[in-house]
């Protein structure tokens, strides 16, 4: 059982998915809770990862399944090649926990077409358990690709009013730098292929240890890292997600913000800074500004938006710059904390289009000039939000200032010390814009009759909330179960990475910084 | 002395008089004229070569270009009388329902 | 002179034309059957002519891995020719499943029809197996005068014998530059055997520098380019494709195309093997320039037929990137994509075929509106084709795409690939936007005419399976493609 | 003792999850508030044990980790909290203090909706500020620091429905947030700088032992120090991030006695008490205190002169009592700037207090009167103290405490601060001049306070009138119990040179603090100039001329406000502009709303719809707008006519095999 | 003698093609190019090719031809009444030149280097033209032999069922 484990757990949502199409298309009912149902065993079959103590001794890959796929002579070998370690873990833990919430979220704002909103839920489940998971480039390619297509039509079916727009956007953005990237990861293999090195298809750990050539490594990392930058998204490439997110229905959004965000920044992880060390250093300073640039830059325009979901979105903007500069500090506590903001975005993030979701519901608008006063109305409502909102801003003791503060730890021992000086504005401004978001919202008299009228969150969204909040707090106050079992495989990924960078070029720190290095 | 080159490069001119044709004419009829004068200059060109290597392959080539001619003929010409009783033209301006 | 019979009965071999004889018989046969049908009454010589492609199949795939070679060098039947005459008889197939139903529907229930499709399909077949530039040239006529006459088929539809009119007049043009060439190379090498022709290059190298034995070559291959529907000899393609009766616009855009192809390669690869370079960089150029028109212009469509026939330039183009890298995987990737192409894009129009009215004056992407809730089925069946087209996995659009550019990275055009990957990228909207507005859009018409034909969905579910098999597992199929390879 | 340490601020936190989850169900306010109460209590009995302890014990610093926070490469972080002498000092106030405050709430909320939540935010707040003392490390300091931050959020919004409380409340929290920004960055840039000599660490203990590691003087040091005070300044209103503090006075008035006086506000100087060894080691930065401080004790006292709010002319009077606090910080007396946070914890609290109470009062007769009118603007006051009799007391015993008359405990703690400003090392003459005109201000602005609102005639409205009443016991009893320490708590620093008056009596905190600051003080050479640290008639001539000053300052009040009553209006109308900017405290929100928060709002609105909408989102629409156009251009080739189509594939044919012939 | 008929046979029939894409009646085309189709078959008689020369009368002059003249009287084609283009004119025209140049350019220099067989003007004459074409097509060449009737059936089908009238 536990050799085919993690197959099990990417699969099962597909597998449910084929048995959902024979569920007839009237039983709304049903659809819905077969469909949480699904998600939910699927949940439980993940826990045993979590669990798992091998993450906290050992950084390499578990639970590795390795059978040949396709083979074709001497032109390609792809390999099912999965496995996970101590940072994919978490976010295939992520995955199979945010699932259910999403489908929870669903029941009742989702009233057309259930069928085939549930059916295109579970298969991107599987596509982005299997992105996880993947160790083979083409594999991981392929699950990829596929997250587009139930996003796609998620956004464009079940959105807003400039759905289509949207869908498109979102579609063809994140195809555009993943084409490219397909072209970089077919040139891998083939250089690989030529130097005789042994390799195991598309096997991405037998990439790391190849040599690729500096010259080749900068127009390949090119391409992975703007594949990436889009998915994450990093500015400028980031106009896409305030559409997408605001036009997509909340399970939407919340599984594109908690999970498919993630995708860009574990494709940095896993794969554009560890098969491309020496490219890295020399755009460092260029991402490490964009992910600065963006987390100025998301909040200043979060700030200004008057739909509560635009802000939300453009917040993840901002989010994700802390999750990147933590990445690229190259060291534990960066490295970490990019993971750890992952999560945690994943978590505050998709409870906040959660919310947004509840009040849509309510009052099928998202302008917060028409709020006010909700927390009269709704103090359960409001109370949640609260917290939510300041994990997002990154109280100590929430989730938000583990992950944020880590990776600045980690951007301030690193050469990014420049940059992240700018970057913890951020906090500031987080503050800025979600507070003054939670004012107009909340605060204030009830001044629009509609609002008069509100109900409190009932007991199914409550529940829906109550294990997001639970993490807030845990990731807060105790977030060395997670750190613990990343710890090894952070380590393991930085040393493949200072290994590689032999010829360590100082990238050009300006004039004060020099005079800020010890003796 | 006419050697192989002349008639090469008859066949050539009669080639190209053919093309200018099938771009100038707009009358369907001359127009597949003109890609008869093609196919025949190419047969000049084969049977020419033929007769220079000393070998029939060219000829037997020949014989069937003609036998594709006869065929085309036979389609294209049934093409333009349907054509024709729908539009009642055959000015190839008038194949003008398809485009962009 | 006296042994004239015994020469002729010693060269020929019958099982290396065995597929095409047998397809050809048939034809006869069925032109026959339909002769003494009662007017109208068509659909037996449709499932007849299904019988004559199962059983050419069978024919054909039994010879796999025992080339044949005959009638003195001018035929073989080589795994080359085999997978693509596995290709045209799948084409035929898909297309005759989803004619029937539409012939009645739009009025011309004619049973020649299909035996004018077996003979196609044979021409196919002959282009693919030729080794003599006369069998090639000769089966392209085959091919071609049968679709001057499908295109044209409904001949009280101005729109088909215009489209027939034009695709004959280019068609024909076209012809003599080929033929021009074939003239130009048997001058230069004295044969018009492809193995004759290499033959007398590499006794002879310094050949490869006479202007005639260039601008041969170069006419003969653009001759193919035309079938192939390659820029600049591309313009007949959305003309043709959105006159022609739709079920001969599938088949067209698949089959002939492969067949043109498979000449292309064996003529280029076999024959031309010693101009590498610059069938390389000529084919770079039009390639780019072939994904580049039909990428972009059907952008602007709103005619999905006619996209679809831009379309299918664009893939002429993608297929072309195979060629230009000249290595194996690159000429197995042409082999495999034009087998996942067949399916794809045949199920696409499958799709419009069901969709249609009588004149198919609704085929447009306002028609198309909500298309996607009244008929879920056909709805999922056209996204599957889209996304295969769109080339996102994991259908087979994906695999053959993957393959191609490979092959190019692997011969170093990487930038070729990348203007591959970004000319994709362009294609997404449009595709993209036949789901749009088959699912995003609020349907206007109850599309009450759209009948579930038996054998037309039978069609597309051959080819949902096909894009999806080849799509997950592409291995075995890329093998034998592989091993198609010369 | 030691280990039931973490209790102090459990169960404070207890008593936040009860009321928070069950005290919307309990609706008795006896029992919420008790339990409340009763919590903080219970701390304040735990921090005394851990403080007499602590008192007894010989080896002053202990340390107690709960748990492992964050582990993770080099970086290790604990849930710790330290007690040594000044972290004793401080649980002794807030415990203290909290406890009064919350009993005072019980009566002063009464009747309030959302009684729970004041008390779960109350309890909250307290936890917060513990931790924020308590802390072993920077970071769960930070906890606590921003979690006050949070309370201080909540409380001030308590009043939600009101947009102005809203409003300040989120000003207080982001100007915050702009301190926050500084304590980060000092953080980290002295995690990695002690890092990178090889000792990682962000415990208090081990940075004070490792600080030699670090260039004394040098730019890390003063970087990392100026970083830290930026923190400090946001959470103790200093220049340039005070504003938020008179905004905060939306909150209930228990509020601002306990966060915006007693406590939260005077954390930035505990974080400087706590971080001395760094701070010493960076003269330019003490500098920079010593210059703020003074200047926001005299800029906040200027404005203070004006103010006609009653909990604003306190809440300005905090700010500059602040200044004080790390005015004495900046040169280096540090005891004597916590003596000053604990006296000021005193009668400050008992002066909110009270005018909470005189508030309350008024509020009360308004409400009996049906009358909406401003129940804090002092000028419908006057004549209270026969209605308030012990609010009256007390708050004139504050009143003079905060005076600095001589023996009631501001006299101590300030007189301190001023001879160090004076003659410490670090100190100066402009800065004892800055401090002294700004001792005569608060005399004479809270004298002022006291006039107007005790004394004279009564301006109420006469529907009102009769029925303020005075207050009942839970609120007089805090108020007496403050008072007292008011009064008598700067017995507790006498200074040297006054001990022999009081028969040698030593300043006890000095000695107890000793263990924290005297290290420092010695090893960075802090201590009074040696040619007046003998000078007996030095110190004594200038504690009598600030003494001097202070009753200049009570005489003016007298004669402005109870002599010649119409004095102020013809001032006003002599001196309009100057009245108008100080009473409009000097313009600074405006000169920040104009300068930072809408510009900000200008570039965001900027990037948004300039930069996002048209820029980025226009290059991608134009690309495919490009794209299209050429598409639909290019579509236009295919003309339909046969001619073209036949001349593109001759140009192709002639093109192409005239480059291969030619070429 | 041989050289002046060429010429004599070249330039009637170079002028003969010309006036095809010339005259404005297409039945004057059509006898043009009648006249240029017997000039190639003089031509090829001259290339010891009897056998193509008589076909090519007999195919092209005889069947062609007259299906073509047939067609124009069906469908009672007269005079052009619309002028060419002017622009097609000397587009086209210019093409045509610039192929004209390129093909003689390549015709002038390429070489017809194939290896030379064993059909001597001497073979032809003791065997026979017509029995040399036979003798190929029908042992070499057999295949396109039948694949050629199959075209020709599949023209005579497309042609019954493009010019019946209905279905």
């Amino acid at each position: 059982m536990a050799d085919y484990l993690l197959s099990l757990i990417t699969f099962f949502p597909l597998m449910g998915m084929m048995i959902l199409l024979f569920i007839p298309r009237d039983n709304e009912g049903l659809l819905k809770s077969f469909a949480l149902g699904v998600t939910l065993v699927t949940f439980l079959i993940s826990l045993p990862l979590a669990f798992d103590d091998v993450f906290a001794v050992s950084g390499g890959m578990q639970y590795r399944e390795f059978h040949e796929w396709i083979s074709i002579g001497s032109f390609f070998k792809m390999n099912y090649n999965i496995g996970i370690d101590g940072i994919s873990l978490w976010l295939v833990m992520l995955t199979t926990f945010i699932m259910p919430i999403a489908t929870l979220s669903t029941w009742k704002a989702v009233d057309k077409n259930v069928k085939g909103f549930m059916a295109l839920l579970l298969l991107l489940e599987t596509a982005m358990l299997g992105a996880f998971v993947s160790l083979d480039l083409f594999l991981f390619y392929i699950f990829w690709e596929l997250m587009l297509i139930p996003m796609y039509f998620m956004i464009g079916i079940w959105g807003g009013k400039n759905r289509i727009y949207a869908a498109v956007k979102f579609f063809i953005f994140t195809a555009v730098g993943s084409l490219l990237m397909l072209v970089a990861i077919i040139y891998i293999y083939y250089y690989a292929a030529s130097t005789g090195a042994p390799m195991e298809g598309f096997g991405v750990q037998e990439f790391y240890r190849l040599g690729i050539p500096s010259a080749a490594q900068h127009w390949l990392f090119l391409a992975f890292a703007f594949s990436f930058a889009i998915k994450v998204p990093m500015f400028p490439l980031h106009t896409w997600l305030p559409d997408a997110h605001t036009e997509a229905p909340t399970a939407g959004s919340v599984i594109l913000a908690a999970i498919l965000l993630k995708m860009g920044t574990y494709g940095y992880v896993r794969f554009a800074i560890p098969l491309f060390p020496e490219a890295l250093q020399t755009y460092l300073p260029l991402l490490a500004f964009l992910s600065v640039f963006g987390i100025i830059y998301g909040s200043l325009v979060a700030m200004m938006q008057d739909d509560v979901k635009k802000l939300v979105a453009y917040s993840s903007v901002a989010h994700l710059g802390f999750v990147m500069l933590g990445i690229f500090a190259l060291n534990m506590q960066g490295m970490a904390g990019g993971i750890i903001q992952m999560i945690n975005h994943g978590v505050s993030t998709g409870a906040l289009f959660l919310i947004v979701g509840f009040i849509y519901e309510r009052r099928h608008t998202r302008q917060i000039s028409e709020f006010g006063g909700l927390a009269h109305k709704m103090p359960i409502f409001a109370t949640i939000f609260l917290i939510i909102t300041f994990s997002s801003i990154g109280l100590p003791g929430t989730n938000g200032f583990v992950g944020e503060f880590l990776a600045l730890v980690g951007a301030f021992e690193s050469e990014l010390r420049w940059y992240a000086v700018v970057a913890t504005t951020g906090v500031i401004f987080a503050a800025v814009y979600m507070l003054w978001m939670f004012q107009r919202v909340m605060f204030g008299k009830v001044t629009n009759p509609e609002n008069e009228k509100l109900k409190d969150l009932s007991v199914r969204e409550i529940v829906i909330m109550l294990p997001l909040l639970l993490f807030v707090f845990w990731i807060g106050i105790y977030p060395n179960t997670f750190l613990s079992k990343m710890n090894p495989a952070i380590e393991q990924l930085l040393n493949q990475v200072k290994s590689k960078q032999v010829a360590v070029v100082e990238p050009v720190q300006p004039v004060i910084a020099q005079t800020l290095e010890l003796k | 002395m006419i050697t192989v080159y002349h008639y090469l490069i008859l066949s050539a001119i009669i080639f190209s008089i053919g093309t200018f044709g099938v771009l100038t004419r707009k009358n369907a009829i001359v127009i597949f004229m003109c890609i008869e004068l093609m196919l025949n200059s190419v047969n000049l060109t084969f049977i020419a070569l033929s007769r220079h290597l000393q070998n029939m392959d060219g000829q037997i080539f020949v014989f069937f270009i003609m036998t594709v001619a006869a065929a085309e003929a036979a389609v294209g010409l049934a093409l333009m009388i349907a054509f024709y009783r729908n539009r009642e033209s055959i000015d190839s301006d008038d194949f003008n329902m398809l485009k962009w | 002179m006296e042994n004239l019979g015994q020469i002729a009965m010693q060269n020929i071999n019958m099982a290396a034309i065995m597929p095409s004889v047998v397809l050809s018989c048939f034809g006869m046969l069925l032109l026959l059957v339909s002769v003494f049908s009662k007017r109208g009454r068509t659909t037996h010589v449709a499932w007849m002519s299904i019988v004559a492609l199962v059983v050419t199949a069978a024919v054909t795939v039994s010879s796999w891995n025992n080339p044949q070679e005959g009638f003195a060098g001018s035929v073989v039947l080589d795994n080359f020719a085999i997978f693509f005459s596995m290709i045209f008889i799948i084409a035929a197939l898909l297309t005759i499943l989803i004619s029937d139903g539409y012939l009645r529907r739009e009025g011309y229930p004619v049973g020649e029809y299909y035996p004018l499709i077996l003979f196609c399909t044979a021409g196919a077949m002959w282009m693919a197996s030729g080794t003599d530039l006369m069998t090639i040239f000769l089966g392209l006529e085959v091919l071609s005068v049968s679709l001057y006459v499908l295109a044209g088929f409904f001949r009280g539809d101005v729109r088909s014998n215009e489209a027939g009119l034009k695709y004959f007049f280019l068609g024909a043009f076209s012809t003599g530059f080929l033929l021009y060439g074939v003239a130009l190379l048997y001058g230069v090498t004295g044969s018009t055997k492809i193995a004759a022709i290499a033959q007398h290059v590499s006794e002879m190298p310094a050949v490869i520098d006479n202007p005639m034995m260039i601008a041969g070559s170069v006419l003969l291959l653009i001759g193919f380019l035309f079938k192939v529907g390659a820029v600049p000899f591309h313009m007949w393609t959305p003309d043709v494709y959105q006159g022609a009766p739709t079920p001969v616009t599938a088949f067209m855009s698949a089959g002939p195309k492969a067949a043109a192809l498979a000449a292309l390669l064996r003529v280029a690869i076999i024959g031309l093997g010693s101009i590498q370079a610059d069938i390389s960089a000529l084919f770079w150029l039009l390639a780019v320039l072939t994904m580049i028109a039909g990428n972009f212009i059907a952008l602007s469509q709103t005619n999905i037929k006619r996209m679809l026939a831009y379309s299918s330039i664009a893939h002429a183009g993608y297929a072309l990137v195979g060629i230009v890298a000249w290595n194996q995987i690159g000429l197995s990737a042409i082999l495999f994509y034009m087998l996942v192409y067949t399916f794809m894009n045949i199920g696409a129009f499958a799709v419009l075929v069901l969709a249609g009215k009588k004149g198919e004056e609704n085929l447009t992407l306002e028609g198309f509106a909500g298309f996607g809730y009244k008929r879920p089925f056909l709805g999922v069946a056209m996204c599957i084709f889209l996304f295969a087209l769109m080339g996102l996995p994991p259908t087979a659009g994906f695999a053959g795409k993957f393959f191609v550019f490979a092959g190019a990275v692997k011969a170093g055009y990487i930038w070729l690939a990348v203007i591959g990957v970004l000319n994709s990228a362009v294609s997404l909207y449009y595709y993209l936007r036949v789901i749009v507005y088959m699912y995003f859009r609020d349907p206007k018409e109850d599309f009450a005419w759209v009948k579930l034909e038996i054998p037309a969905v039978v069609s597309i579910l051959l080819a949902i399976v096909g894009v999806l098999a080849l799509g997950i597992v592409p291995g075995p199929v890329m093998e034998l493609a592989k091993l198609a390879g010369f | 003792m030691y280990d039931y340490l973490w209790l102090i601020p459990f169960f404070p936190l207890v008593g936040f999850v009860i009321n928070g989850l069950l005290g919307k169900k309990i609706r008795n306010e006896a029992i919420i508030g008790g339990i409340a109460t009763l919590m903080i209590f219970l701390s304040f009995l735990v921090a005394c044990g851990n403080f007499f302890t602590l008192l007894k014990d010989s080896e002053k610093v202990h340390q107690q980790v709960i748990a492992s926070w964050m582990s993770i490469g080099n970086l290790q972080i604990d849930w710790g909290f330290l007690l040594d002498p000044l972290s004793a000092l401080m649980i002794m106030v807030v415990t203290g203090v909290g406890t009064l405050i919350h009993l005072y709430s019980i009566g002063y909320m009464h009747g309030e909706t959302g009684f729970y939540r004041f008390f779960a935010y109350l309890n909250l707040f307290c936890f917060s500020m513990l931790m924020l003392v308590l802390g072993n490390n920077a970071l769960v300091m930070f906890v606590g620091w921003e979690g006050v931050g949070l309370c201080s959020y909540l409380l001030i919004g308590y009043y939600f429905d009101k947009k102005s409380a809203g409003d300040a409340a989120k000003k207080a929290f982001v100007v915050n947030r702009i301190g926050d920004f500084g304590f980060i960055c000092g953080l980290l840039t002295l995690f990695w700088a002690l890092g990178s000599k090889g000792v990682w660490t962000v415990n208090f203990v081990e940075i004070a032992e490792n600080a030699h590691l670090l260039e004394s003087g040098g730019v890390v040091v003063t970087v990392v120090t100026l970083a830290f005070f930026l923190g400090a300044t946001g959470k103790s209103a200093q220049i340039p991030l005070f504003t938020w503090l008179p905004d905060a006075m939306e909150g209930p008035t228990p509020v601002s006695a306990l966060i915006h006086a007693a406590t939260m506000v005077t954390a930035g100087v505990y974080m400087i008490g706590r971080l001395n060894g760094l701070f010493a080691m960076a003269p330019d930065t003490m500098m920079t205190i010593a210059i703020v401080g003074a200047a926001t004790a005299l800029f906040a006292a200027s404005i203070g002169l004006a103010q006609n709010d009653i909990k604003r002319v306190l809440a300005y009077s905090t700010v500059s009592q602040l200044g004080y606090m790390f005015m004495a910080m900046g040169v280096g007396a540090f005891s004597a700037g916590i003596f000053h946070l604990m006296t000021h914890a005193f009668f400050k609290a008992c002066l909110f207090l009270g005018s909470g109470s005189v508030i309350h009062g008024m509020h009360h007769a308004y409400h009996k009167a049906h009358l909406h009118d401003d129940p804090q603007d002092m000028r419908n006051m006057g004549g209270l103290r026969k209605k308030m009799p012990i609010t009256f007391i007390t708050f004139l015993v504050s009143t003079i405490a905060i005076s600095g008359l001589p023996f009631f405990s501001g006299f101590f703690s300030k007189d301190e601060i001023l001879w160090w400003a004076f003659a410490g090392e670090r100190g100066h003459w402009m800065l004892w001049l800055v401090g002294a005109i700004a001792a005569g201000m608060t005399a004479f602005y809270m004298f002022r306070l006291v006039f107007m609102t005790f004394f004279g005639e009564q301006k109420t409205d006469p529907r009102a009138k009769d029925h303020i009443p005075e207050s009942g016991l839970t609120i007089t009893l805090p108020l007496m119990v403050l008072g007292t320490l008011a009064a008598i708590g700067g017995f507790w620093g006498v200074p040297h040179v006054l001990g022999g008056i009081f028969g040698h009596m030593p300043n006890y905190l000095e000695n107890f603090l000793a263990p924290v600051f005297e290290h420092t003080q010695v090893l960075n050479g802090i201590e009074i100039k040696p040619e007046m640290a003998h000078s007996k008639a030095l110190e004594f001539g200038m504690m009598g001329v600030s003494v001097g000053i202070a009753l200049v300052g009570i005489l003016g009040a007298w004669f402005m406000y109870i002599k010649n009553p119409e004095l102020p209006g013809r001032f006003v109308a002599s001196f309009t502009g100057l009245w108008r900017a100080v009473y409009n405290k000097w313009y600074i929100d405006e000169l920040y709303d104009a300068v930072f928060v809408n510009n900000c709002k200008r570039i965001g609105t900027f990037l948004w719809k300039g930069f996002d909408v048209r820029i980025v989102d226009g290059i991608v629409n134009g690309t495919a707008w490009v794209v299209k156009g050429v598409g639909s251009g290019l579509r236009y080739t295919q003309s339909g006519f046969l001619h073209n189509y036949a001349m593109a594939m001759v140009v192709g044919v002639v093109v192409i095999v005239g480059y291969y012939i030619f070429g | 003698m041989l050289s002046i008929l060429f010429y004599l046979f070249a330039t009637v029939a170079v002028f003969s093609a010309f006036y095809v894409t010339k005259s404005r009646s297409p039945v004057n085309s059509a006898l043009w190019l009648v006249t240029t189709f017997i000039c190639l078959a003089a031509l090829y008689i001259m290339l010891d090719a009897p056998f193509m020369a008589a076909i090519q009368i007999m195919v092209y002059a005889g069947a062609i031809m007259v299906l073509i003249i047939f067609v124009i009287m069906l469908l009672n084609l007269g005079t052009a009444v619309k002028k060419r283009y002017t622009h097609a004119l000397v587009w086209g025209g210019a093409m045509s030149v610039l192929m004209l140049f390129v093909t003689n350019f390549l015709i002038r220099r390429g070489v017809p280097t194939g290896k030379l067989g064993d059909v001597t003007t001497q073979t032809i004459q003791s065997y026979g033209h017509t029995e040399l074409i036979g003798k190929a097509m029908f042992t070499d060449f057999l295949l396109p032999f039948e694949i050629a009737s199959i075209l020709l059936l599949v023209a005579i089908v497309g042609a019954v069922i493009l010019s019946k009238r209905e279905v």
